[in-house]
């Protein structure tokens, strides 16, 4: 086949438009496709709705002023459990949000995949999930239990980001890690998704067992991108672990006047080469030990 | 054992609310909660289920903190996130978190603290899977330091977890599966086995008065007959307890790790 | 190729129902039907999708049958039967089958046969995949015998697959996604494209008239503008349907293997 | 741990009761559990509900008079397409059935795992599936859209029969063939699963690739039969292939007089080792060439 969906970071990312709903794959600071949210960073997008099970990807995207609204079920970097960019934005009132149990908030992905407007969940009921969004609605069943749930609305994405450990140039993908989280359903759920990969192939061919590692399928997948790195600092297995030191830099800046501004002229806006080189380079990466949980 | 730590004490009382539970998933989340489960599982309850704190069910607890570089974790299992919301929609699991509020009707939050919703005084971590475990499984709570700010006198500020408020559940909701079973704090062990559900204290650490606990607590406790002290950990939990987490992380999680008897004031 | 036979002409026009589809997962099941999907990867489409038929995605199309023992498939990706529904609900596939009846509707039937669904003349498969698969993606479909108890006068027996029938539509139900392409049977092939979806004969296999269609069909046809003959296969498609079929499986699908040009009756 | 779910295949049968509603895993002539299907058939039970992506696990049940009901949605042999005792007893009217699109089909078994009543789908709608089946109801949208879908009932299952790979005496199964199928539903949907297995180990302990091919968690498992051969004559992927010879003669015994009994009286009634015996042993259920599809 000739055809290739690569495209460069920043080739990607012009690809988005100011307003749309993007949601990101991974888990708190595990998997995220931070190269591609870097490239956010430095573009002129605005307005974005982040939909996300959040960690320093939220936390960036509210400091950088891009988030309109955030849909999540939480904020965290595990290691370091509140992050300090996020609770600044919501505790400043600044971004608009949609708060959903982590359940709930796959189903409303599987929804979108499935191009249904709602699935029905008991998650949610009895709290302030329900209470505090007018947006939900609940729904009975039709049958004699006439139990009430949830309905949950599709979380329908303009744009989906994911970081793979492999993939080519059309858009088949590996996650070698020991969880696929939800990619999968970020990548059904979207009109449009960006992969960025560890590992860039012109065309994969692999054994049956390999094969496994599949996780979503290449017609999901309009544009593929080559970032080594790409989900640090965050981690990716089994490539590299997190890097506490450079979260903790990034945390402790948000103490600090100016903090984030400092943090963005240092690590963003030189580019993602030089972002690399200040990190220590891609064999200092690959050193980062895997977390132990 | 006297020289007990408190952290230790609260390790062996979180262990007890996984007795008798059967084949279900232990999920003790953060230090004390998870030394809790394991120390259960080596125990009383090697049935239950327990994962490594990632993707993969062990058949024996994972030790916390950096490991011994033959350690092979002893893998019987998968239990991708995926898989968790699918054994929490079927209730086969008994977790134990440490939320930021708790209120008189066993409603927990986890979100956001202040009256704005919109505009909070401190945002915490969101729900995350409060929401879906309180209505499905069986839930107990951990809380390092029980004081008013966590016991709140009126409702917490955005719920998270369900309770047994009445007023919360709508004409059809199942609340069949909700099951709060105990609050394992630095003061005491506590359950919403009162009348209407209402809030007992079933336990006193060694030291700890009744009229402690109430002081430290924003809504009336009741204290059940025969209220007695919780168990200090027998030498057999120590030795465990000591070898699941090798590096004395527990030591860490209470301001100044006392001890488990309080010394008088 | 005019020594071709009917089974590769038929090969050959299924293919072309795969043409300018985009992306997506090409589902030819039984032997013409995989042919036709695996021809047009091979030659007009090679961004189709393809499964091994088991479980894999192929980034090559698997030959029919026993394979020479060095033979190793290109798996590029994953596509268990889990998947493949969620394929199916997300609308990326065309899929062709040979259903046991089609009515002038579209619609299809793999269930029964016979007026009473309680005690079936004849018991087929079952729907299958066919209600899920008709609401939600592109269709196609195989006739191997064409006549007038596959084509029949009314509705399908027992209606599995959805079609254009405005009564069976309740008010609320989403019809937009149902999409049938092609019938390519072995006189002609078909699509539904006539005023108010009424069927229409769209290419004539070579030999056979629209009349004799039209007698082997319950239903009347119409005959498009310039109806023309559906094209034999050219020798690069005949090279690569000789290597994705080595054993001439399509050999024993049509009784007596005919050739694609019909002899004068 | 020192307790067992370890049961031989008869002590395993005699759980179950008359009437009972039983998921049968596997997918039509794959993995299906045929040694506990046997017991069935050996077993005095009857009126059951049988709920399968069926094969000649219902065809035998139905040739034994065993099935009231039959909740499915095709009976197939793949290289045989049409199960011909499924056809006599379906086209003789002495079933009941419950036909559902197999996507819908495993909606409900979701829907039960869930402990909910039903899910939507938009499949079934505007078929006979909805029209010729009192039972099912729709449901609309409470969103604006409005969108009416099938209301799938939850397949609650009093019992589910699943072959595996490999399974310890605890009840941690590995399926290790390249298709999960919706053994892991059947196992969610039911309360009491009852699984045999090609190979017993005593406790499993195994690597973290090898641990993701456990497809369900143990506390799902009430009993675990060890059972060497024991989906055969369907296939076990990658142990043994399709037995044809044996599905031939199978086949070829519905078109004679009296030809399910004397079926019987070979190969069900002789007793599990006289089957395997009678079958050419282990060495040749070893040697069944792995279907190519």
């Amino acid at each position: 086949m000739t055809f290739t969906k690569q495209k460069t970071a920043a080739e990607a990312i012009a690809e988005l438009r100011d307003g749309m709903t993007i949601g990101i794959g991974g888990w708190g600071p595990r998997r995220k496709p931070m190269a591609l949210v870097r490239e956010i960073l430095r573009s002129p997008l605005r307005d974005l709705t982040i939909v996300s099970y959040g960690g320093p990807d939220v936390g960036m995207l509210c400091a950088a002023g891009k988030v309109k609204k955030l849909i999540f079920a939480f904020v965290t970097m595990d290691a370091i459990p509140l992050e300090p960019y996020y609770r600044k934005a919501r505790e400043s009132g600044t971004i608009q949000i949609e708060e959903y149990d982590e359940g709930m908030f796959e189903w409303g992905l599987r929804a979108a995949g499935m191009r249904m407007s709602f699935l029905p969940t008991r998650c949610g009921l009895a709290t302030d999930v329900l209470a505090k969004n007018p947006r939900l609605k609940t729904i009975a069943s039709p049958y004699d239990d006439g139990e009430v749930y949830v309905a949950m609305p599709a979380l329908k994405l303009d744009a989906a980001l994911i970081h793979v450990n492999e993939s080519d140039k059309i858009g088949n993908t590996l996650l070698r890690g020991h969880d696929v989280f939800f990619d999968n359903l970020f990548a059904r759920a979207s009109s449009h998704t960006i992969v960025s990969t560890e590992v860039l192939h012109d065309r994969l061919t692999v054994d049956a067992e390999t094969a496994k590692q599949n996780a979503f399928e290449r017609y999901l997948v309009q544009t593929v991108v080559h970032a080594p790195c790409g989900a640090h600092p965050t981690y990716l297995g089994p490539n590299y672990g997190l890097d506490m030191d450079h979260l903790k830099a990034y945390n402790a800046s948000a103490s600090e006047e100016g903090g984030w501004q400092k943090y963005a002229d240092e690590f963003v806006n030189v580019g993602e080469e030089a972002y690399l080189a200040k990190v220590g380079g891609a064999e200092r990466v690959s050193k980062l030990k895997l977390p132990v949980y | 054992m006297s020289d007990a730590t408190l952290a230790e004490l609260m390790i062996t009382a979180a262990s007890e609310t996984w007795r008798n539970n059967g084949e279900l998933l232990a999920s003790g989340i953060t230090t004390i909660p998870r030394l809790g489960a394991s120390l259960a599982k080596m125990t009383h309850s090697p049935e239950l289920l327990m994962t490594d704190s990632e993707a993969y069910l062990v058949s024996e607890p994972a030790p916390l903190g950096p490991r011994a570089a033959d350690y092979v974790p002893k893998f019987e299992g998968y239990m991708s996130f995926d898989r968790v919301f699918e054994c929490v929609w079927g209730g086969k699991r008994h977790a134990m978190i440490g939320p930021t509020q708790i209120d008189r009707w066993g409603q927990t939050n986890l979100s956001c603290v202040g009256p704005d919703y919109a505009k909070p005084k401190s945002a915490v971590l969101g729900v995350r899977g409060l929401p879906g475990n309180s209505i499905n499984h069986i839930n107990s709570f951990f809380v390092p330091a029980h004081n008013t700010r966590v016991f709140v006198a009126g409702e917490v500020d955005m719920v998270s977890g369900v309770g047994y408020k009445a007023e919360r559940w709508g004409a059809g909701m199942k609340r069949d599966y909700a099951d709060i079973r105990v609050v394992v704090t630095d003061l005491c062990v506590l359950d919403f086995g009162g009348p209407d559900h209402a809030a007992r204290v079933i336990s006193l650490h060694p030291g700890v008065t009744f009229e402690q606990v109430q002081a430290a607590t924003g809504f009336p406790l009741i204290a059940i007959d025969n209220l007695g002290e919780t168990a200090l950990p027998t030498a057999e939990q120590f030795a465990i307890i000591r070898k699941l987490d090798p590096h004395n992380m527990r030591g860490m999680v209470l301001k100044g790790n006392p001890p488990a008897i309080k010394a008088a004031a």
